[in-house]
């Protein structure tokens, strides 16, 4: 105890000396951060053993804009002294000239991705034939030791991401299978798909509508345009467009999104051209309320209570606004159907909705309402999905038991 | 010129984006960067439509006398404030176009969203009864979850085993088979929108 | 508190009021609120789509870069207001298609990844029956594979594959239950938050 | 119309009403409800309880001012149970959205107790690149930190003669919103063999749960409810997390016995109609 007192004063002083440096920034920025003086030994600590075998090789599957620094650990890393702190990461184009600090990272780490610009004038700037060089400093309490320098390297770009290659053969196979079925539809072949609860009820419901004279709500959700769940429902919203039409049943679409609004216009109006009704479409039947969503909830809530909607259709991307809906809906005594893609809401209209389409069934019926029958072949080729999916499930579940981690690897993903 | 074109861009815009996906190069990155500006900025001027659509239901409304249309001219009263407000004096903090944000949006949103403590408990109250086997699972689960917050005593230490149980194993379950029925389902979507199979976004005429 | 800062959370508090007031039934206070926020939300989003997208993706890159390849996309965009004219707005079909092929295209490779492969590869783990663990293992891959039949379209729900499927339906109703019951404890949270700025509010003018 | 169809068709105002008397009796009206205590924040209790005076114990701040609600309380019991017992403080800070809330923290505590800075407690203040920092302080708390938050040199406090690193702290407990636990658990305890206990938010709290019994943790506080459990255990005089918990605890047997009401009422029901 004593003695450690004394080591300290004397400490003290250089210590001083040496924050004083790091405030005025004479080091390296990331030793600043850090707060590790660079230089001279703060305790008399005898410095770790370098890090060994230091390589740089061009990062893979990237822009060309990195290289990657990998190294063997000190010996007196987390083992020996267990002294190190940070390894110091520095590059030169030319080791003579000295070598200058590009990254920092925790004791225990074998890797560093040196990252460039993309503006051709910044002095990071890879690509070319420059030749790059790095040496590791492993670095402990106030010490450090330096490995060699590793051999020339320089960065490329590549034209496939190898990491993403279980990604291309699945999208791949799966897009055969849609466009497979989807002939095999046209040939006319008769195709069984199962009842889906909410479908039938879409048709009752709009049937009760028009007996009670009240007005079907339809709610696309949040999403935009470009989202998958808002697609789905663009065809089942045109399909039930055209019932409306048939049944002259007046139709509320509500949007929260301006693109959305447009092409919810365009699928409304073209169910009644289809009902060959086109003078009973009225454009402001598909309005724009706001993008924010709780003001747009507010009003949509607002206007189940006020027109009595008898039937009120959620199916989209639907988020925390999904309960606030369709407990309202309740309230207003309307019959409600759902669907959505977005997991966590799936619970709340399963409770407080009358049908819920869950999850995939939300795609089967647009792709069911849409009846041309081919798309039924998607339907087809969603279900021989589910087969690949669940054969591959199995092996790589029993490759996993069996430590065959080769196989699992073929599914994983490496970014 | 009023399908062929437009069904040719989506499917070539499809079909490049979706490839773009597997090649990291540079040039594939800025076409990218490039072409979600594209969505950006279409989305810009499809604003000017959703405002307009507000405003000629709103003036509807008013011209019609509808039931309650005097609300409608808060509607648009706030819609032209705000606009003004944030064209020509600015929109940074302590600016009260960031005042009628922050006093008027924000509570009213917040409040919104705590109308759900309310509305969970009616939803349950009213869904959760144990009519069909299905319907019992999916209250008993609710109720397990639900009483990890109740001190139970000696009870409560098992109940938690259960809940964890569940949440890390049939709750996970479930989870991902949702994500991958989906999957599939939405690809198979996006693919029939890029073949021009399923066009109902584009009308008719 | 201020004057200013006083009117200010005075309006906050009585909107709150405002929107709590439909829990009762619907009324003039409720569609006050709601008519204001409307307006008042829509302005703001319109605004700040102005200055975040307007101003950096078509203005700055046109008029002070002149990176003149951003005008292709500003053109589709005008080409959206076509729809202003009925006789032409199928030409608004060009923006469209274009925002919609994008859309599809990026959408594609991401759900394949993180919808499918992701979910896939993560139930991939050692099963067995010798510990809680591995036991667990198999039955959410159990629970997956179930799960998925019942997800089959084209095939009747009968027999053993009837079975499956009903298994996987309890399976996502458990999970159904948990998301619903984990869920009560946040939003319960929200009301607290809303209490708790009303009563401060009256504590301070009270000044209580 | 019949008893079990009112159980069955209550009007939804009832259960607002019942909701909204959950919420604001108890936020209004000072009462405690029990709450069950788990082993592994009992464990937490225990280790700091068995301090003595003088010990050294190391409280890291690491999270954000929207983690306070879970958090705060933890941090507030764990510091007035340590100054009670006369234990000194080191804080430290590994986030960049913290040194603000735990100065905060620091200085009314230290008010509360008339605790002297650099005596009987210090406040090390915040450094960037979490996992180094925590490296470094197994070697030399003076590596990261040559000054404290206020900028006096360490070297100059009493509080901080013949301390170097882990090795003279008695233990740790960290306050984590994120993935700055791991580190602690790695790095702290894995490296240098240092006690690490953790208070986590509550969606964190699953994941941790393995190292305890790996025993690369002495404990865990999870969301709310942990700290719940640790005012209780303390016995703290000002219990914020135990306010929001009572009303999270009635307001969920408010919600079960409305599904029972019904449930009730159905069966009636069914009864009947057989």
């Amino acid at each position: 105890m004593k003695n450690k007192f004394v080591i300290r004063n004397k400490v003290l002083p250089i210590f001083l000396l040496l924050f004083s440096f790091f405030l005025f920034g004479l080091h390296t920025s990331s030793a600043q951060e850090m707060g590790i003086p660079v230089a001279a030994p703060i305790s008399s600590a005898e410095a770790p053993a370098p890090p060994m075998n230091v390589v740089a090789k061009d990062a893979p599957n990237d822009n060309g804009h990195a290289i990657m620094v990998t190294w063997k650990l000190s010996a007196d890393d987390g083992a020996g002294k267990n002294s190190v702190i940070a390894y110091e990461i520095l590059r030169s184009d030319n080791p003579d000239a000295g070598f200058e600090v590009r990254g920092l990272v925790a004791a225990g780490t074998k890797q560093y991705q040196d990252k460039g610009s993309r503006e051709r004038e910044d002095k990071n700037y890879f690509p070319g034939q420059k030749n790059f060089y790095y040496k590791v400093r492993v670095k402990s309490d106030g010490t450090f030791s330096e490995s060699e320098v590793s051999a020339p390297a320089s960065a490329y770009g590549q034209w496939f991401h190898t990491g993403k290659t279980s990604i291309f053969i699945a999208t791949v196979v799966f897009t055969f299978f849609v466009v497979m079925f989807i002939n095999w539809a046209r040939k006319g072949r008769k195709l069984y798909v199962r009842p889906i609860s909410g479908i039938d009820a879409v048709d009752e419901a709009i049937g009760r509508a028009t007996e009670m004279g009240r007005p079907i709500l339809y709610i696309l959700g949040l999403g935009s345009a470009g989202d998958l769940g808002t697609i789905a429902s663009l065809t089942i919203l045109n399909r039930v467009a055209k019932k409306t039409a048939e049944y002259q049943t007046p139709l509320l679409v509500p949007v929260a999104d301006a693109v959305v609004l447009t092409v919810a216009q365009e699928a409304v109006k073209a169910g009644y051209y289809e009902a060959g009704r086109p003078e009973g479409y009225k454009e402001d039947s598909v309005f724009f309320v706001t993008s924010m969503q709780f003001a747009y909830v507010s009003h949509v809530n607002g206007l189940m209570l006020r027109e009595k909607t008898a039937t009120n259709i959620y199916m989209g991307v639907f988020y925390a606004e999904s309960l606030l809906l369709a407990e309202t809906g309740n309230v207003a005594g309307s019959i409600q159907i759902s669907g959505t893609d977005q997991v966590a809401q799936i619970p709340f209209f399963v409770a407080a909705t009358d049908y819920t389409l869950i999850g995939e069934e939300l795609y089967a019926a647009s792709a069911y309402l849409g009846k041309e029958p081919v798309l039924l072949g998607a339907i087809k080729a969603q279900d021989w999905g589910k087969i690949l999916i669940m054969i591959s499930l199995i092996l790589g579940t029993l490759a996993a038991s069996f430590h065959l981690d080769f196989i699992v690897n073929l599914f994983r993903i490496k970014l | 010129m009023r399908w062929q074109i437009p069904l040719l861009i989506v499917f070539l815009g499809g079909l490049f984006m979706a490839v773009q996906y597997f090649v990291p190069l540079e040039a594939s990155e800025r076409v990218y960067e490039y072409a979600l500006d594209w969505i950006i900025i279409v989305g810009v001027f499809a604003m000017g439509l959703g405002l307009w659509s507000m405003f000629r239901v709103s003036v509807a409304k008013i011209q019609t006398k509808a039931p309650a249309w005097g609300f409608n001219i808060i509607t648009l009263a706030g819609l032209f404030i705000m606009i003004l407000l944030g064209l020509f004096s600015g929109i940074e903090e302590g600016k009260p176009f960031m005042s009628l944000f922050w006093y008027i949006y924000t509570p009213i949103q917040a409040t919104m969203f705590a109308l759900l403590a309310f509305y969970v408990a009616s939803a349950a109250y009213r869904a959760f009864r144990a009519r069909t086997l299905v319907a019992t699972i999916l209250l008993l689960t609710a109720v397990v979850i639900m009483l990890r917050l109740i001190p139970l005593g000696s009870i409560s230490g098992f109940n938690q085993t259960v809940a964890s149980w569940i949440l890390t194993v049939p709750n996970m379950a479930a989870k991902r088979a949702i994500a991958m029925g989906i999957g599939l389902g939405g690809i198979a979507t996006a693919l029939k929108v890029i073949l021009g199979i399923e066009r109902s976004y584009m009308g008719k005429d | 508190m201020e004057t200013g800062e006083i009117l200010w959370n005075g309006l906050a508090v009585f909107l709150t009021l405002c929107i709590f007031s439909i829990l009762y039934k619907d009324n003039p206070f409720y569609k006050l609120a709601e008519h204001l926020v409307v307006g008042v939300s829509a302005g703001y989003f319109a605004i700040i789509l102005y200055y975040n997208s307007f101003i950096p993706k078509v203005w700055v890159p046109i008029v002070q870069q002149h990176q003149w390849y951003y005008i292709v996309p500003t053109v589709l965009g005008i080409l959206m207001w076509t729809r202003f004219s009925r006789k032409r707005s199928w030409i608004s079909r060009y923006p469209i298609s274009a925002y919609m092929g994008i859309g599809m295209g990026v959408a594609i490779p991401v759900a394949m990844q993180a919808l499918i492969l992701v979910p896939l590869s993560a139930t991939m783990q050692p099963m067995g029956f010798t510990s809680l663990a591995l036991f667990n293992n198999l039955l959410v891959a159990a629970g997956v594979l179930c799960a998925l039949v019942y997800f089959f379209f084209s095939k009747e729900h009968v027999g053993t594959f009837g079975a499956l499927a009903k298994i996987g339906i309890w399976t996502l109703m458990v999970g159904f239950g948990a998301g619903f019951g984990l869920t009560v404890m946040g939003r319960v949270s929200l009301l607290i938050e809303r209490f708790i700025f009303m009563k401060d509010y009256f504590t301070n003018i009270l000044g209580l | 119309m019949a008893f079990y169809d009112k159980l069955m068709n209550l009007d939804r105002r009832y259960v607002y009403v019942a909701m909204a008397l959950a919420v604001a009796v108890p936020l209004f009206i000072p009462f405690q409800v029990p709450i069950y205590t788990t082993p592994e924040v009992k464990s937490v209790y225990d280790f700091v309880e068995n301090l003595k005076e003088g010990d050294r114990f190391l409280l890291a701040i690491d999270y954000d001012p929207n983690a306070m609600a879970e958090l705060h309380p933890m941090a507030l019991t764990i510091t007035r149970q340590c100054f009670a017992k006369g234990v000194k403080l080191f804080f430290v800070t590994l986030s960049q959205n913290a040194p603000g809330l735990a100065e905060q923290l620091v200085s009314r505590m230290s008010k509360e107790f008339n605790k002297k800075n650099g005596v009987d407690y210090v406040y090390l203040g915040y450094k960037p690149y979490p996992a180094l920092v925590i490296l470094s302080m197994g070697q030399n708390f003076r590596i990261s930190f040559p000054m404290d938050y206020y900028g006096t040199p360490v070297d100059s406090m009493p509080i901080m003669q013949g301390v170097r690193n882990y090795d003279d702290m008695k233990g740790i407990i960290a306050f984590e919103a994120g993935w700055v636990a791991d580190s602690w658990i790695q790095n702290a305890n894995g490296r240098y063999r240092a006690e690490v206990a953790l208070g986590v938010t509550g969606v964190m709290a699953a994941d941790y749960y393995p190292y305890i019994q790996s025993k690369q943790i002495f404990g865990l506080m999870g969301g709310l409810k942990g700290a719940a459990e640790y005012e209780t255990l303390a016995s703290a005089k000002e219990r914020i997390a135990s306010r929001g918990m009572k009303v999270q605890t009635i307001t969920h047997i408010v919600v079960i016995l409305f599904i029972i009401i019904g449930n009730i009422g159905f069966f009636m029901s069914k009864r009947k109609q057989i």
